[in-house]
């Protein structure tokens, strides 16, 4: 038992933490929000070139065969400058779901090239009525007689589907909405006739759309109907990489709060002279390094721990610790600004947007906090 | 003690009820329902129609323009319109400005300022916080020097409140830099075409501009728009914020906010039920009805009290305290509710015109924006922790 | 509509407040804790002379007819000395359910017996099984030869049962437990064959006693089966007084608070000098405002609104909030006395314990919050 | 990073877990489990068990009679202790008082005490806080007065937990009244039978009597007995201070309680189900669960640090402010779960050898009194106020 990140991790964070500190000012990171994409593909491009992309895939097609602990401590170090990049969508959903369900030639042909950074994926799992159950999939597939299937329904909210090349869709070839059984997955070129794409930006920054499907033609990905598993595991993994990313955000937050109530002042002394306010601010540190610990204490489970319900527990503890540490300290950040924090021109809000958001994906607060509690 | 309304009062209820329904613009409540963002034109047509009636300024004297209710009349008042959709009724000029002109202003800006605030034919905005001076006022820097029989006014103020639409600043300037900080401070009005005037919209988290910087630079103020005397404007400031009480608490609109809110839930789903059959969710709702109940019955009981002729003490305080958080509570269970539907951001929803099919369900267009802007709640006014402060210190005596 | 007390209220309050003042130091109250039945007769009987314990019962027998709200203005000044005499036992909950289901022949040999202070009433509704369940009535009663009924069951926690002249029963004569319909109130001689009491002090200070029933012969009052609407009104009345006797406490502990801050010195000022504490006095203040405020609406709203959906949920308002601001209140006047409130020498402790018991009567925050929710 | 135990260290888990099953007394059991108080004899008897296994002292050096395990195993060490209703290891003469002799004791004290300290001969007690000094401890005002080779020391302490055992007690006094009030200050060891000593008991609020008041009545105390320089004191108790962390976090203890916890949940009826089926009850739960797990997170990362040579900073404060939270909520879910049979309070029922049927499930025997006893844990070591003013000065530089 070591609960310490190993030398290598601290190293490789160190690094992301610089090239991150460079190129994501806050000036930089609104150009890319106003973009096309809402992200850099030169940065894509670089990432690739640094391994970051394969960093979590299979050695044997292209990736490094890193540990989810190592996406968290990267993911950390995104949350830091709001990385606006689909890393999420592309590479831990989208490549994780290529590693768990698809065959051996899927992943000849997808896993490359993911790691290469010459494709992005997304992935279609929320619907409109569905809330936070993976199970609730309305979305139908069925069998065309050329041996592909024709996709019909709504995915919702997906985030990054606009860029991506192929959208992975949980689609369901038997069993009614709700049943775990009979969901499949389904691999779906951007261009394929029948998809329609309502492309958005979100309120923190990034984009999304909504994806309509009208007998679109797609590939069948792994098992016919046996697919709500893995969706399962790829969308812990999933959430812990947004609890990763949420404890970078905090940390930043917890700097940036420090030290502006070091520089503001009031009533002729330094707001962070003020007990409340120094008790606000400790009661945010306490919340960062317990959110920390879990999260990387939740991700070093993944993979390890041997039952997917001791996974799945550990996922939910940490997004149940990280939403509440979230709210806290996203709040009071903006609270001890003051004014200032309520301005689109200070830093502060888009983090704590991001945070705010963060609690909305792959279940919140009170979703985890049943699943942790009926596990 | 009497929980129900006398049949005067409920009389006087309905007639305010029945104006609203009939007088409110289609237009306008749409807006308000939609939580769009409303227009100059939106909020001066609306009190226009209360000024013909009578009823913009329910809390001036009657020879004023005001009325002779009672203050659960007021409350009634308020209540309904916040219940029926209409626009916040713009304080900085009926609340703020013209109790402080009432009562320390010369009959000339008596004469010439009051009537037009009545019949909202200058917009005003205010000018008191500084980029280095939020809560702590007293610490300000824009600088008037007398010259002439005007004054030379330069600074910046900050976090104005729709000063884009305003015709009208009343500031706090500084005129001396002697004695303690509050003793140099001078009230003054200024026109907002003055030369030397700038607003320049500060965007907020939420995407929305509806604060100001306002850079004063070298503004040539008549001397004759100067409050009572100068240096003593921190007096008139200080009676300023104790008028600021009216409405505060905004009982009728958290009440509203919460009948959508429990709509919502309804239309949401959670699992095979509605997200209104989900005994978590619910939980939270009855707690934050219960708040809404504790924190008017408070509200009637300091009506009660104005009523017998007992003023209110630090009660400002707690009414802006216990209201935001409930306000604030209301906007984040909203949020909570719509989950992944929180994420689009459309920013042309919350302008009046938009008739694009909604992302997601029709409630969930503005929630996140909502949620964001809200946050000023619990700062604006002097922030939760100034008003502890305050209830600590006049209250408590500590 | 007003929300103000009477001038009458207002006066009566004070000279209640002064008597409790004189009377009930807190050695007054550790002696009587000590004495036999952990209250005093002699100011039972000062009550009955005052009219206190004819308050709020029917002027037609004795009482003087006052209002939910007289008895919660009583309440509250009983509060804040913590006066310990059965007035809720006795009066407020046996007085009650007399009033509410018992015959005119009954009402006219009970009500001004009680009125007078010459008899004593509990309330046994309580069982081991039945958390804050009014239906939940395991305990059976059968009719005798005699016309009068055979009770059999164990009721649990019956407050100053041992000191009461009779014990009011609720018992089933038809139905299974948990149904509303079958329970019926019976009037048990203190000394009926059959009864068993196991009496015991309470952490707070008060007594309480198991009441054990094999074939204990009762009198019954009221329609047989017909009980449950009596029981839940009679039930919230007494919830409301002990909400108004906590917003009592509350102010107290305030008060108390306050000087002890003021008065106590730490790191060369006193501790009321430092924001931190300043604010968890504020917050104090404003939860038993709001308390304060609610429960005197509720009190006014029993009897005069007309619905009983309305009065149990003006009643269940005001019972959360008293338990959440009871909680803050308490536990913060503990923490802000230091070490000094934790002993039993100071008077915190004993305030504390009762809010923390009050807590527990008639359906805690959580049970009172889902029935707010559900009516 | 490595979440299972080394081989290595889950042999030595089995081996402490074993030993305790083998060794620890079955009515000294009996009693933890069901929170009756221990006797002197009972906490004695522990410790001597363990110190015959040569486990009293797991953090003194080797030379002392300490052991050499690596900060995990004495992690884990604690956390079996406490998993298995052993008494507490009383700190007072093993982790506070005896880091102090060893650190600046003379030969003749180390000598004397570390082994009566070590074979739990002496049992010792603190005399820090004073009736006027609590956490503020630097105003205390005990006097020492150098009289011949003794010095003659007056005052009270107070809040000193299990005085009445206590053979010996370690006082700051105030031997100089110049400079800084921290500057006058010297640390004596004192013997408990010495004419001039007195014990008060202190009953607290939930009826037991574990502290006490001390009094020092022209207490004569050779000067030998001083640790270290006159007026040095207040370094020597700031660093036992810095050595008071160990197991604070009290994890074991608390994943203890909450299975106990869950068991009352699951015999109390909620309905026609238990509490324990109760959606609002296991939410609470799960939660206290999340923040055990997230905190026992923390603490094996600071082990880490510490294994890897990285001491803590203000780490022992946020595990104090954490921990007791936690060890406060689950007294507080008990009590909510118990419903009205919190009410009951025998006193009797403490004390072992108490035979009675309870009154009620016996589960809820003890619950009231204990969430009362344990309202002390925000507030002894440094309230936890203290402790965030320790935190904002020592890791934020606020």
């Amino acid at each position: 038992m070591n609960f310490s990140l190993s030398d290598e991790q601290i190293l490789f964070q160190e690094s992301v933490d610089s090239f991150v500190a460079k190129e994501y000012s806050l000036d930089a990171r609104r150009a890319l929000a106003a973009g096309e994409d809402g992200f850099s593909r030169a940065h894509w491009a670089r990432f690739a070139e640094l391994g970051w992309l394969g960093l979590g895939l299979d050695e044997a097609h292209g990736g490094l065969g890193g540990s989810a602990l190592d996406t968290a401590v990267l993911m950390e170090a995104f949350g830091r400058g709001l990385v606006a990049e689909p890393y999420l969508a592309s590479i831990v959903m989208g490549g994780g779901l290529v590693e768990a369900a698809a065959s051996g030639a899927q992943k000849s042909a997808l896993l490359p090239a993911l790691a290469a950074g010459e494709l992005m994926l997304a992935f279609a799992y929320a619907e409109p009525r569905g809330r936070y159950d993976l199970a609730h999939v309305a979305t139908r597939a069925e069998k065309s007689s050329a041996g592909a299937y024709l996709l019909n329904g709504h995915k919702s909210v997906v985030f990054h589907g606009a860029s991506a090349d192929s959208i992975i869709v949980s689609a369901r070839t038997s069993g009614d909405t709700g049943d775990k059984n009979g969901i499949g997955l389904f691999l779906l070129d951007r261009a394929a006739p029948g998809l329609t794409l309502r492309p958005y930006p979100t309120v923190d920054g990034l984009r999304a759309a909504e994806v309509m499907l009208e007998d679109a033609q797609a590939e069948p990905m792994g098992e016919e109907g046996g697919a709500h598993g893995a969706i399962e595991a790829v969308i812990d993994h999933a959430t812990i990489a947004v609890c990763a990313e949420a404890v970078g955000i905090m940390r930043t937050l917890i700097e940036m709060t420090r030290a502006y109530v070091d520089s503001r002042k009031q009533f002729g002394r330094a707001i962070g002279k003020f007990q409340v306010v120094q008790h606000a601010l400790v009661d945010m540190y306490m919340a960062h390094e317990l959110s920390k610990s879990l999260t990387y204490r939740a991700a070093a489970a993944l993979g390890t721990v041997a039952t997917a319900t001791a996974t799945a527990a550990a996922t939910s503890a940490a997004k149940v610790q990280i939403g509440k540490a979230g709210k806290l300290i996203g709040e009071q950040a903006v609270q001890l600004h003051g004014g200032m924090g309520m301005t689109d021109e200070f830093a502060v809000g888009h983090y704590f947007k991001r945070l705010a958001m963060i609690e909305t994906l792959f279940g919140n607060t009170d979703h985890h906090r049943r699943r942790f509690a009926e596990l | 003690m009497e929980i129900a309304l006398s049949s005067t009062d409920a009389a006087f209820q309905q007639e305010v009820r029945d104006f609203i329904r009939a007088e409110l613009p289609g237009d306008i409540k749409s807006k308000v329902e939609r939580g769009q963002t409303l227009e100059k034109d939106d909020y001066v047509r609306w009190q226009k129609i209360l000024f013909k009636r009578g009823w913009i300024a329910p809390s001036w004297p009657l020879e004023h323009g005001g009325t002779d209710w009672t203050p659960l009349q007021r409350h009634l008042f308020e209540e309904e319109l916040a219940a029926a959709s209409t626009p916040r009724i713009m304080p900085f000029g009926l609340a703020m400005v013209a109790p402080v002109i009432m009562a320390f202003g010369d009959a000339a800006q008596k004469a010439h300022y009051l009537p037009r605030i009545l019949g909202s034919e200058d917009w005003w905005c205010q000018g008191y916080s500084e980029p280095g001076a939020g809560s702590d006022l007293a610490s300000l820097t824009t600088k008037a020097v007398a010259e002439g029989e005007d004054y030379i006014v330069s600074g910046t103020k900050t976090w104005t409140t729709l000063a884009q639409y305003a015709d009208m600043i009343f500031c706090l300037v500084r005129t001396s830099a002697e004695g303690k900080p509050q003793e140099g401070i001078t009230f003054l009005l200024i026109d907002m075409t003055s030369p030397g005037v700038t607003v320049r919209p500060i965007r907020t988290l939420d995407g929305g501009v509806e604060i100001n910087d306002v850079f004063l630079d070298d503004v040539r103020v008549p001397q004759a728009n100067r409050i009572g005397e100068e240096n003593k404007g921190w007096t008139y400031a200080k009676f300023l914020l104790s008028h600021e009480r009216t409405g505060i608490a905004a009982i009728g609109r958290s009440k509203k906010e919460l009948s959508q809110l429990k709509s919502i839930a309804a239309a949401e789903a959670a699992g095979n039920a509605s997200l209104a059959e989900d005994g978590r969710f619910t939980d939270k709702m009855a707690d934050l009805e219960i708040d809404i109940l504790a924190l008017e019955s408070l509200v009637l009981r300091i009506v009660a009290d104005e009523t017998a002729g007992r003023g209110p003490g630090a009660e400002a305080s707690i009414l802006k305290i216990k209201g935001t958080e409930i306000q604030q509570r209301l906007s984040e269970l909203a949020l909570e509710a719509i989950g992944y539907y929180a994420n689009p951001y459309i920013a042309e929803a919350r302008q009046a015109g938009w008739n694009e099919a909604p992302i997601g369900p029709d409630h969930a267009t503005n929630v996140a924006p909502h949620y964001f802007n809200w946050r000023k709640a619990s700062i604006y006014g002097g922030t939760n922790e100034i008003q502890k402060n305050i209830i600590a210190k006049m209250v408590l005596g500590l």
